[in-house]
């Protein structure tokens, strides 16, 4: 690893404030200028058990945590033992002397201290901030700061409690890592936030769900935020009434978004595909973890590609799309938002946990979006299913003199119901015809990206095209990484070019997913497929030499 | 000339209890015309089933939803845009079967939407099994030997889940029924209208039903008294059993908020995004 | 068309008997050691409309109905104007002369003289089947007997009812078609009742079922028959409840199955995942319909392929046949139950409303079946997931002194829920594992059947294969058919024989999803693809025009 | 040592009401072996959420099911070996939330099944979210200026299903709480118990519970007396409020069949369809 970029991690237990130092220290890091990429790795519980968070920062773009790090606050033994393994050649280990007793590292009384004052497990986390403080020789003021406006609760408590931890590490090891400053401060945000944002950047005005990890973040940061962006936020008594609540908002003409995870996702497919057949401009989110069934809530796993792909009865067209950083998060679902209003028809941003609740420094400009264009009627007779060239019927909202049926059953132009044989058959080619109109649009999109433009070919997709960059750089690895965005329709007119080359895949599946995909549509047959299965992402190092390993 | 009918050719089997409540349904549209709430304004959906055919013969707009699901349906539409008044027909299957969990939460929430129960107690459009409200014993294809289940009381269950509007019409009132529909439609809130609707080709009621109805003399005063009248055995009363005016769940929402006629700027819309980003 | 085949079309109202008589004319034929093929064509509606019913006959196999009649039965002026354009060359018109008036055929007063009897609209459906008999000189006894134990209601009316209308047409054109006698009597069955029957065979103990068409009848069949053939028909509030019911009843040793159509099988798709996290043995038949959505209920298609082939979040294996005739219907139920649990994991039966509603006369020989073979714990301590080399784990039931525990999350051997990334990482493969003792398996066994041995190939599959084989037996086509009855894991290793042949593929279909599985899966670029997708079968003859066309 | 405990970690917060509701259903068990039900007999599962986690951490069989589902699990158990006791442990967002179609059926059809419900007025493994049984005003992640919904009342929604056998219980009152386990287990048709669950992260009712309970002196006599005390706000009164004796399900559906001990031969299951293809 280079030495560019400084990992943090700390650990403990649930409840206690880990997440949240990871986080602080992020904005610590950000305020510098610095950019980061903050993994929080929890288990399925509220209190206890073992969490830990990780926070890689570097002066330049950084797109993954790294597992070893450079400092470690272990709160508890637990922490202790587990972490030790996790330190770079440079490390630093500081741990809860009261906790863990005499060991290898820097021990510091952090429960003693913080005995001092109420809650004194809650403050731990606020230990661990003035810790990495004191490491990266932060002075005392930005750290004051910093907590006061992380820490709004107890204020002088947490200051206080900092700064004694602060006194006490800074003898030893203060100063330890000087970390220099970046370009700019830049904003942090989750995966979801940027989603949930660039939803209402491309014009949302509802967004529906049931709490799933690891969709549930939009609908809070939705709710918390509904006055403040108009946007309505509902959590409705299942994900039956989520998608077809949702598509009757679309009916309505409300901008409308669902999200869920796979087992939540399942229950909507039914409604997925009535939305294929009313012809329902509807955007869905699918947060992936690792299945099948609860599986392994609060992990990640990209195993959910085939069935993004394959939702719903019948035939018509979808479209499915997977972004690669948390800023195309942004972009594309407004861009998703108006290819589903354009085309009417369902849409699914795939994305899994380390994406979705990962946070990042991110460079966004919230204007180069653009609300959804949509055929809207002219005037005349209407009909909701007029046979047009593309298949693509104008719209028309309610409330309206004129007749505007949406029907689950087959119909006529009208929107009434039929059993012709050949009403039939004209409108099974109408919504089919949708597909055409769909690829051919993409055709003129930007639906794949290409980094560098030399070495072997490596093809990944979604959260994995950040640990694929990341390990490219640690290591100065030269490759080409093509990363499809769209996976349906998949813009094999794009990724033809790389039948011929020495391929290499990477996804998180053990059934390797990904990789049949691109045979069996492109053709592109990879020397090596690098899979992960085990609920967590790439450590960009370890990725690094299995790519070295096969190429 | 009939200008609320379509083209569609009507296939309920003769002597149908739907075709009352097809009829009964365009008399309240045109009174609820007269007194000010035009058609367009309108919006319909149904379920799958016989009942749900009433929306290809109904000229008016809507969604024709799938089995269960028509109480969601039109809850979002009614989210999405409030000025729209928002009608779903149901059949017991379908209400009482699939979609239960959207009517008990439709009415816990005091959704304001309508709900028209075509109430025959079988599955009439999958040729004649039992549903939720058969009473037990009823002999279906799922059932030859008889439903060993006992039947759930729809007004009963919709009052334990809180509806601020329940009522229970027979299309052979029709009048009454068609004023019942007015009031529901009128009512701001979960309006829930249970019709005995006779299934002539599987469970034909009518004679039971002209024996046991009885229309009620007035709205009960309490929630005991619609309770026990929901309960009863001997007879089958008619008309607004229970009524409250409660604040419907898209006020308490977003009060007077339009997500569609209200819509934020997109301008407005970035500036907020990008405070929120650079906060 | 080969006079060998006698084709009978009667029309009319929803119920008004139509169905029946078709059904009862297939009886007749049957009777007489003839084969019979009989398809009715039906609206979404209890009464009213227009309904066909189409009944084939030949003395040697049969595997289609065809669209143009020798002779119709027409009892009101509907049925009068849609089939006069169904008639063959030689055809003849019977109608309803008290309906339809002075026409072309031969009118007999079907009303007039069904009103000399109490609820005459009901016996219209005997005079139709009278009229046959008639036409191809059955002697009144025979007819006599027929409608005694078919007709049991009313047996005395509807005697003299159906003696005199024998006795009207018997002198216009009695005895016009005399159809030989064929080898020997066999049983009609429709294609659900081979699969219910198959499932009893197999070993079946319980069906769960929430109505819809075309599955239904399943459930009919098994609740009329329960006592009878030990199996338990159970019909619960909704589809969601049928699948967990379902995946309860096997954990606790039962063979269960579960059928339901599109929209009903979308919303089992979260408890399908369980089945195969929990790696319960389950068998699941979906009768496709045109969809998306509530799309024709009462009519075909094969849309539901790719939905099928992918359902459920995460990775797991499952397997999907589908049968290509009703025999093949039977055998194949009990193979497949064999197979789910053989190797614990869930099964789809994929099968479309052509096949399971209409009536075929079969050579079935139940003997032919074996039920289930688990593997089961032999003693020692149970470990409900043991790590085995092919991935299936030993079953063990309760009660049992044992522990049994079946986990939806990610679990160890014991089935405690696990987050420990080595072991998801060893279950998730195991689970994968599967996927290829299936395939390993399956290798080993019929997965593809060919018929015929030189000329084109023509690949299709399920009820298609029916259509196909008529069609070139009609117009005495020399071709191969070629019919996976596996399409997952889909038996590649046989399938590539045909690589370089010149293919054409045959599907009710818009989007082509067969045609794409080969493509994508084989590599079979296919010369044509004939597609379907009105709601209706192929007729025969029209089939074979078309094959005759591309090849 | 404790040979109804299994090896995982329990990862419930430190003093959670869940740790009552672990302990009382183990001396529960450990009664029914006295009384001759073996525990090899007692199947369960649970839905997912803090509850569900009781699956792992009791030494019992079943199948861990998936959110809503338990009771749909355990009844298919039942159906196919009546031999087993089963017994389903829910959370309030599972049951009525997710589940609710399927517990009020399976009190509908009176199946011989047990619920144990968790019952802590919020979604605690999802971090917090208002459930079906929250109060109007609860704030959580996903209502956070506080819930706009009634919530329903559990044991008032099963009365009106026709359950045969409803109580409430509070793992403070331990050994009360056995004690109406083991008679829900025994109970022989559909058995529900509300087991009041403090969760000291989301919802901590410890002080408000405690002042509110009161252990009923008897069963009460009439399904009226029952909806009262369900319905009752000044006090929530702990115990068995109804009990009625009717035939289950399983025996309603099969008399005294098994399919799974009394299966059919296949000699004589293939001699059947072979009479049935030949009629
Ligand atoms: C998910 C799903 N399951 C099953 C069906 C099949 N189905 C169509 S209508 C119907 C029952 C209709 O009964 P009810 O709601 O009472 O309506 P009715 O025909 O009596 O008016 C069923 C089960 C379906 N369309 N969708
Ligand atoms: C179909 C589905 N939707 C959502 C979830 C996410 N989820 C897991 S637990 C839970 C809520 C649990 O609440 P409750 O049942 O009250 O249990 P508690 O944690 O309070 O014990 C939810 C929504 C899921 N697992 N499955
Ligand atoms: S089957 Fe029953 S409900 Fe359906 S149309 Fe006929 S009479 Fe009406
Ligand atoms: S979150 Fe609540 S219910 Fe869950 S373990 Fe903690 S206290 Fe118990
Ligand atoms: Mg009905
Ligand atoms: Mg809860």
């Amino acid at each position: 690893m280079k030495e560019e970029v400084f990992t943090f991690i700390v650990g403990g237990k649930a409840g206690e404030g880990v997440r949240k130092a990871g986080s602080v220290t992020a904005r610590l890091f950000a305020s510098m200028g610095r950019q980061v990429f903050n993994m929080d790795d929890y288990g399925s519980l509220i209190k206890g058990g073992h969490n830990f968070s990780v926070v890689s920062t570097a002066k330049r773009k950084i797109t993954s945590h790294y597992i070893n790090a450079d400092l470690v606050v272990a709160p508890d033994k637990r922490s202790y033992d587990i972490h030790k393994g996790h330190l770079s050649e440079r490390g630093i280990m500081v741990y809860n002397y009261d906790t863990v007793g005499e060991a290898e590292g820097v021990g510091v009384p952090l429960t003693t201290e913080a005995k001092k004052y109420p809650k004194p497990d809650l403050r731990i986390g606020v230990g661990a901030v003035a810790t990495v403080a004191a490491v990266i020789g932060s002075d005392k003021e930005a750290l004051r700061n910093l907590i006061k406006s992380e820490y709004p609760r107890d204020i002088e408590n947490n200051i206080a409690y900092a700064m004694t931890i602060y006194d006490i590490v800074y003898p030893k090891i203060g100063n330890k890592f000087q970390l220099q400053r970046g370009d700019k401060e830049r904003p942090i945000v989750t995966g979801n936030e940027a989603i949930a944002l660039g939803a209402a950047a491309g014009g949302l005005d509802i967004y529906y769900a049931y709490p799933m990890t690891p969709s549930s973040s939009i609908l809070h940061y939705l709710a918390a935020h509904d006055k403040e962006l108009g946007v309505t936020a509902v959590h409705p008594e299942n994900e039956i009434a989520v998608m077809n609540m949702a598509i009757g908002s679309a009916f309505a003409g409300a901008k409308t978004m669902v999200g869920s995870s796979g087992g939540g996702f399942a229950l909507m497919q039914e409604a997925f595909s009535l939305a294929g057949m009313v012809e329902a401009p509807l955007l869905c989110y699918l947060g992936s973890r690792p299945g099948p069934s609860t599986g392994v809530p609060t992990h990640t796993a990209q195993g959910d590609l085939n069935f993004a792909l394959h939702q719903g009865h019948g035939e018509f067209a979808r479209i499915v799309a997977s972004p690669g950083s948390m800023e195309e998060a942004f972009y594309l679902t407004a861009e998703m938002l108006d290819l589903v209003w354009r085309f009417q028809t369902p849409g699914i941003i795939l994305t899994d946990k380390h994406m979705a609740e990962s946070r990042v420094t991110v460079d966004i400009d919230a204007k180069k979006t653009r609300w959804p264009e949509t055929a809207t009627h002219s005037g005349g007779e209407y009909k909701r299913y007029l046979d047009t060239e593309n298949g693509v019927s104008p719209l028309l909202f309610p409330p309206s003199k004129e007749l505007i049926k949406w029907d689950s059953y087959e119909h006529d132009e009208m929107g009434v119901t039929t059993e012709d044989p050949s009403m039939i058959a004209k409108m099974q080619e109408k919504r089919n015809r949708k597909k055409k109109a769909v690829a051919d649009y993409l055709t003129n999109m930007h639906t794949v990206n290409v980094y560098g433009n030399t070495g072997p070919v490596i093809l990944t997709y979604g959260s994995t095209t950040m640990s694929v960059l990341e390990a490219l750089r640690c290591r100065e690895i030269e490759a080409m990484v093509v990363q499809p965005v769209y996976l349906e329709p998949l813009p094999v007119w794009e990724l033809e070019k790389y039948k011929e080359n020495s391929v290499i895949v990477v996804e998180l599946s053990c059934a390797g997913q990904f990789a049949s995909l691109l045979a069996e549509k492109v053709g592109i047959q990879p020397k090596a497929v690098i899979k992960k299965y085990d609920g967590r992402p790439f450590d960009p190092v370890e990725l690094a030499s299995r790519i070295k390993e096969v190429v | 000339m009939d200008d609320l009918a379509t083209y569609a050719e009507n296939t309920w089997c003769l002597g149908c209890g739907n075709f009352g409540i097809l009829g009964a349904f365009k008399k309240a549209v045109r009174i609820l015309e007269e007194k000010g709430t035009g058609r367009e304004k309108i919006m319909i959906s149904a379920g799958i089933g016989c009942h749900g055919k009433i929306f290809d013969y109904l000229k008016l707009s809507g969604l024709y939803s799938i089995h269960g699901r028509s109480m969601a349906t039109i809850q979002g539409m009614k989210i999405a845009n409030p000025d729209l008044k928002v009608v779903a027909f149901a059949g017991d299957g379908d209400a009482f079967g699939e979609g239960i969990a959207h009517m008990i939460f439709a009415a816990k929430r005091n959704a304001d939407i309508t709900i028209i129960l075509h109430d025959n107690g079988v599955y009439g459009l999958t040729t004649g099994q039992f549903t939720p409200t058969s009473e037990k014993g009823f002999k279906g294809p799922s059932t030859p030997k008889g439903s060993i289940e006992e039947p759930l009381n729809p007004l009963a269950l919709m009052l334990e889940a809180k509806a601020t509007f329940v009522a229970r019409g027979y299309p052979v009132k029709l009048d009454h029924l068609v004023d019942i529909m007015v009031q529901a439609v009128e009512h701001q809130g979960f309006s829930f209208v249970d019709v005995l609707q006779p299934c002539v080709s599987f469970n034909n009621t009518y004679k039971r039903y002209n024996a046991l109805v009885e229309i009620l003399d007035h709205v009960p005063d309490s929630y005991q008294e619609a309770i026990s009248i929901a309960k009863r055995q001997d007879k089958l009363p008619l008309g607004i059993i229970y009524k409250e005016e409660k604040l419907p769940y898209h006020k308490a929402l977003y009060g007077d908020w339009n997500p569609v006629t209200k819509r934020m700027s997109k301008e407005e819309r970035i500036k907020r995004i990008e405070a929120l980003l650079s906060r």
